[in-house]
């Protein structure tokens, strides 16, 4: 199942929903999806297309938007499905009726993006340790943060 | 009567901070909730200061084991992104060095395992003959761990004909050595006996799960890297994929020493196939906006970065994503029904690489908030008894 | 006389705990290797043991990350007196690569006293041995 | 002078100072067969070939601070250590090392001192679990519950594999036993069996892998002694040495007829046996792994037990078949 039949059945299967469809080099196929039938995707790709391993969900902070990229590995070739989320409202819907193995990219999304997953079956924080101040996302471009500052021992600093 | 205990962040067993609440009934297992964060060092956020240079140093060190493999990955994707194409010599070099690290990582792991399950002459005899691949390794690149052999555009470092001619040689001993641990970890009654039977994980939970590498090789999924998404190296090798069905701890043990075999008979290819020419290319200090998407069989399983640039020296966001965190569902799954006494041995079957899993971590549903008798897992607190919420002995609900 | 001999004792039979906060384990394996047949500590009478009870040296590893540092605190606190710390690796003394990242402290001596660094990345068995052998040398 | 000879008896000979050095040394040999068996050196810097080692070590741990968790059973904690080392070495008194001659018995050889002996061995256990009870600490808890569990496991096959021979010299007294094997070397054969699962069981008894579930390192972390620093654990590690001289030198005075000879005889005899069965408990360390607590008692008693009484079966028969 060579890259250009997947990229022709994708089309033909998803028609209007796939905005987006790229492929950059051999065994790469990028599909840009609106978040609402996010879902649907997914399970298309997971029962047609073999892909029920997801390797992972990057998040990527696109100043005034965050984009939410799965990368989902079939043995032909690795799909990344890509939805776009404006940062005012973060919400992005968990696959993980679909995907039980995705709770661990959602929760990290939720930690270092501040992206609200709907749904998401245990929405504790993981990443960041237990007195971390709430509200702050490290991975954000705009996201300061402060070095503790060094002590030297033996008090020569 | 379930009670919580608590294996602390630090633990003998686990050489690394990773803290697992394990909600207990007598000797069995009930559930298992995983705390990491003790480990979670914002690589990400750092990746995104440094130059593409500067992060072949940072990705290295993002797990000491399996560090040529991280670097192996990032470099992939950012000649790809830089469209540079390595030289033939140098892409030998830089998989033989992986399949090296490969076998140094196997016979790490045995010994782990034989010592979790306190069979420590196992470990002792696995541990001195990983000295012998260790000692290949620092020949090669000059360091036992963290080789730094790995440039954008190709290799550092040059092979001659006498190194190798040694890594010839120190690989048949060690295939000797290997077959020896072979019939070790599948015979020997008592070590068997630990391992049969431990930690089972089926196929269908380890294909929903995600599992990867030989954990999920041993449920009976014949998924590699090096065969579904081979680079210019692997294609040109004959090599099978190791699998076993029985799903449980000793079938990880037949796979990885599979697998041990296998790396022998590729790295005698390697070295017998090995072309002339230079052994790197330069490369540009920018590279084309663009993003790439780099895989690799790192021996616990498939280690991916996603790396995206905007067109300047440092790049706009790197993603990692390392095997031992795709197998942790799976273990919670493993660790259901087991025996206390199973616990390090089910979770050093995995091989974590917990350093390598920070920057994610898991925690699949335990029922939520059961704070009973024991807080999070604040071992040493407990143990201290001189923290403030000590337990008294009264209250210690036990059944006796 | 009684303080010669338990000067000799201390010198003779150092008991380590191994500490990682949160560390890429390279140095990690490296000071497991350190017991193994090879570079065997066993012959100085050092021993890894399990608790920190137990323990007189506490051999610590990388750079201490924010989650883990008020256990390391404690731990070094459960180490019965006299009590040594030596740090290991790069990560260890000043946090290496990772210097400068939002979550780590940079380095063992932020949060306990620090008897001898061992510098390298990873430090290599022999060097944490004799990083041992010259703690006790001052003993 | 009896007072004199008894007083003597206890203090040094087989009493408290021999038994803290040669119980260092016994562990001195252990470690270093165990050390040699996986082709390691084994500690070998302190003093001669490292025959000061475990004296470093026990010195050095009653200099070290002794910590005692205030959660914990502070009157218990304490007095632990000193009633182990106390039974451990008054069941070394009953050994037959130097009241062997049947005429003029001392005062600790009596008819039925075996079975004292026996009991007396199986009380470090207890004061383990006590031990780990009263320091409160979840891993030592575990611990303890799985020192009893055990116990119920090889305590019989010990009993019976240790009684056979008893039966065969039909007298319950060690120094009998003893005498009785001395005359009759052949009858040693047939005991072999008991001698098997005998070592097996002592092994159990002592902790040692692959039976060293309590404290099994990777497991529980300390396991029963996990809370214990200082002073404390330096008297529990020399009561478990001394367990280990206790029951090798039990062994082989039952099975491979005792320490005859006079004073200097007797003593070479007594060191000679007693390493010989600590060294075939180091190969067993060596060779195996852990098993876990539920296969300990299951193979107790799918495999130890019926042994015990197969040598049982020989014992009898061969009795009648001598009469």
């Amino acid at each position: 199942m060579s890259d250009s039949d997947i990229i022709q059945g994708l089309e033909k299967d998803l028609g209007g929903k796939a905005l987006e469809l790229a492929n950059p080099d051999r065994r790469r196929v990028f599909l840009k999806v609106a978040p609402a039938d996010l879902l649907a995707v997914v399970t298309l790709l997971r029962d047609r297309y073999d892909c029920a391993y997801l390797a992972t969900i990057s998040g990527v902070d696109k100043g005034e938007t965050l984009e939410v990229v799965y990368h989902f590995a079939s043995r032909a070739a690795n799909i990344n499905v890509r939805t776009e989320v404006a940062k005012a409202s973060p919400h992005v819907g968990t696959i993980c009726p679909v995907i039980p193995g995705a709770i661990l990219y959602e929760r990290e999304l939720q930690d270092m993006f501040g992206l609200v997953i709907d749904g998401l079956p245990d929405p504790r924080p993981l990443v960041t340790p237990d007195d971390w101040p709430a509200g702050s996302f490290p991975l954000r471009k705009d996201w300061k943060y402060e070095r503790p500052e060094e002590r030297i021992p033996g008090g020569k600093s | 009567m379930k009670f919580q205990i608590p294996i602390g962040p630090q633990h003998p067993a686990l050489k690394e901070p990773i803290s697992l609440r394990m909600t207990v009934e007598g000797e069995v297992i009930r559930d298992a909730d995983i705390r990491l964060g003790y480990n979670h060092r914002g690589l990400e956020k750092l990746a995104e200061e440094k130059t593409w240079i500067q992060n072949i140093y940072l990705t290295e060190r993002i797990c000491g084991i399996c560090s040529h493999s991280h670097a192996t990955c990032f470099v992939q994707g950012v000649e790809k992104l830089m469209e540079v194409v390595p030289p033939k010599r140098g892409l030998y070099i830089r998989y033989l060095v992986a399949e090296l690290e490969r076998v140094h990582s196997h016979l790490l792991w045995l010994g782990v395992a034989g010592h979790e399950a306190g069979f420590d002459s196992f470990f002792m005899y696995t541990w001195r003959d990983r000295e012998v691949v260790m000692d290949l390794l620092e020949m090669v690149s000059g360091n036992r761990v963290h080789y730094a052999i790995n440039t954008l555009g190709g290799v550092r470092r040059d092979l001659d004909a006498g190194q190798k001619a040694k890594i010839l040689e120190g690989v048949a001993v060690l295939r000797k050595r290997s077959e020896y641990y072979f019939r070790i970890g599948a015979s020997e009654p008592s070590f068997v006996a630990r391992i049969a039977g431990v930690g089972r994980l089926s196929k269908g939970q380890a294909e929903s799960l995600c599992a990867v590498g030989p954990t999920a090789r041993a449920s009976g999924i014949t998924r590699d890297v090096r065969k579904d998404d081979p680079c210019a190296v692997y294609d040109e090798m004959d090599f099978e994929v190791g699998t076993a069905d029985s799903g449980d701890v000793l079938g990880r043990v037949v796979v990885r020493v599979k697998e041990l075999l296998e790396s022998y008979k590729i790295i005698e290819q390697i070295i017998r196939k090995l072309p002339e020419g230079p052994i790197a290319v330069r490369a540009p200090r920018k590279a084309k906006p663009g993003e790439a998407v780099s895989r690799y069989e790192a021996p616990r399983g498939e280690n991916m970065h996603y790396i995206k640039s905007n067109g300047s020296e440092k790049p706009e966001r790197l993603k990692v994503r390392a095997p031992t965190l795709a197998n942790y569902p799976a273990t919670i799954e493993m660790l259901r029904n087991g025996f206390i006494a199973d616990i390090p041995l089910i979770f050093a079957a995995i091989d974590p690489c917990i350093c390598c899993a920070e920057r994610v971590v898991t925690l699949v549903d335990v029922r939520s908030g059961e704070e009973m008798a024991v807080r999070l897992s604040d071992l040493r607190r407990r143990a201290a008894g001189r923290g403030p919420n000590a337990l008294p002995k009264r209250n210690a609900a036990w059944p006796l | 006389m009684l303080t010669k001999l338990t000067r000799w004792s201390r010198v003779k039979s150092p008991w380590i705990l191994h500490l990682n906060s949160g560390a890429c384990n390279a140095c990690d394996i490296e000071v497991v290797a350190a017991l193994t047949p090879r570079f065997d500590v066993e012959r100085f009478g050092v021993l890894l043991k399990a608790t920190p009870r137990h323990a007189d040296v506490i051999i610590a590893t990388g750079p201490v990350t924010r989650q883990i540092k008020d256990r390391i605190v404690r731990i070094y606190d459960q180490v019965p007196d006299p009590k040594f710390v030596i740090a290991v690796g790069a990560c260890a003394m000043s946090g290496c690569v990772y210097r400068g990242a939002y979550n780590i402290m940079g380095g063992i001596d932020q949060v306990i006293p620090v008897n001898v660094y061992v510098p390298g990345c990873p430090a290599r068995p022999d060097a944490i041995l004799d990083a041992v052998v010259k703690l006790l040398g001052t003993l | 002078m009896a007072a004199l000879r008894t007083l003597l008896y206890i203090l040094v000979y087989p009493g408290i100072l021999f038994l803290f050095l040669y119980s260092t040394f016994c562990e001195w040999f252990d470690r270093k067969a165990y050390a040699r068996l996986q082709n390691r050196m084994g500690p070998t810097h302190t003093g001669r070939f490292g025959l000061l080692q475990p004296i470093a070590d026990f010195v050095k741990l009653m200099s070290k601070e002794d910590v005692v968790p205030n959660a914990a059973d502070r009157g218990m904690f304490n007095v632990l250590p000193l009633v182990g080392l106390a039974v451990v070495s008054t069941a070394a008194l009953l050994l037959p090392i130097w009241n062997f001659d049947l005429a003029a018995p001392s005062v600790t050889s009596f008819s039925g001192d075996i079975i004292v002996l026996l009991y007396l061995l199986s009380l470090p256990t207890l004061v383990m679990f006590l031990a780990a009870w009263s320091s409160t600490n979840l891993f030592s808890t575990v611990g303890g519950t799985r020192v009893l569990t055990m116990l119920f496991g090889y305590e019989v096959p010990l009993f019976l594999s240790v009684l056979s021979p008893a039966i065969l010299a039909n007298s319950w007294r060690l120094a009998e036993i003893a005498a009785f094997y001395q005359k009759k070397p052949l009858l040693i054969l047939p005991n072999l069996i008991g001698f098997g699962v005998a070592v097996i069981a002592v092994q159990a008894k002592l902790e040692r892998t692959p039976f060293d579930i309590p404290h099994a390192e990777t497991e529980i972390v300390g396991g029963t002694l996990t809370e214990y620093s200082g002073k404390k654990l330096a008297l529990f590690r020399l009561m478990l040495d001394i367990e280990v001289v206790v029951s090798s030198a039990l062994l082989a005075t039952v099975f491979l007829a005792g320490f005859p000879g006079g004073g200097l005889l007797g003593f070479v005899q007594l060191v000679l046996k007693t390493l010989f069965v600590i060294f075939l408990l180091s190969l067993i360390r060596a060779l195996t792994s852990r098993i876990r607590i539920d296969q300990v008692v299951s193979f107790a008693w799918k495999v130890l037990a019926p042994l015990a009484v197969l040598q049982l079966l020989i014992v009898i028969l061969l009795k009648g078949f001598l009469k």
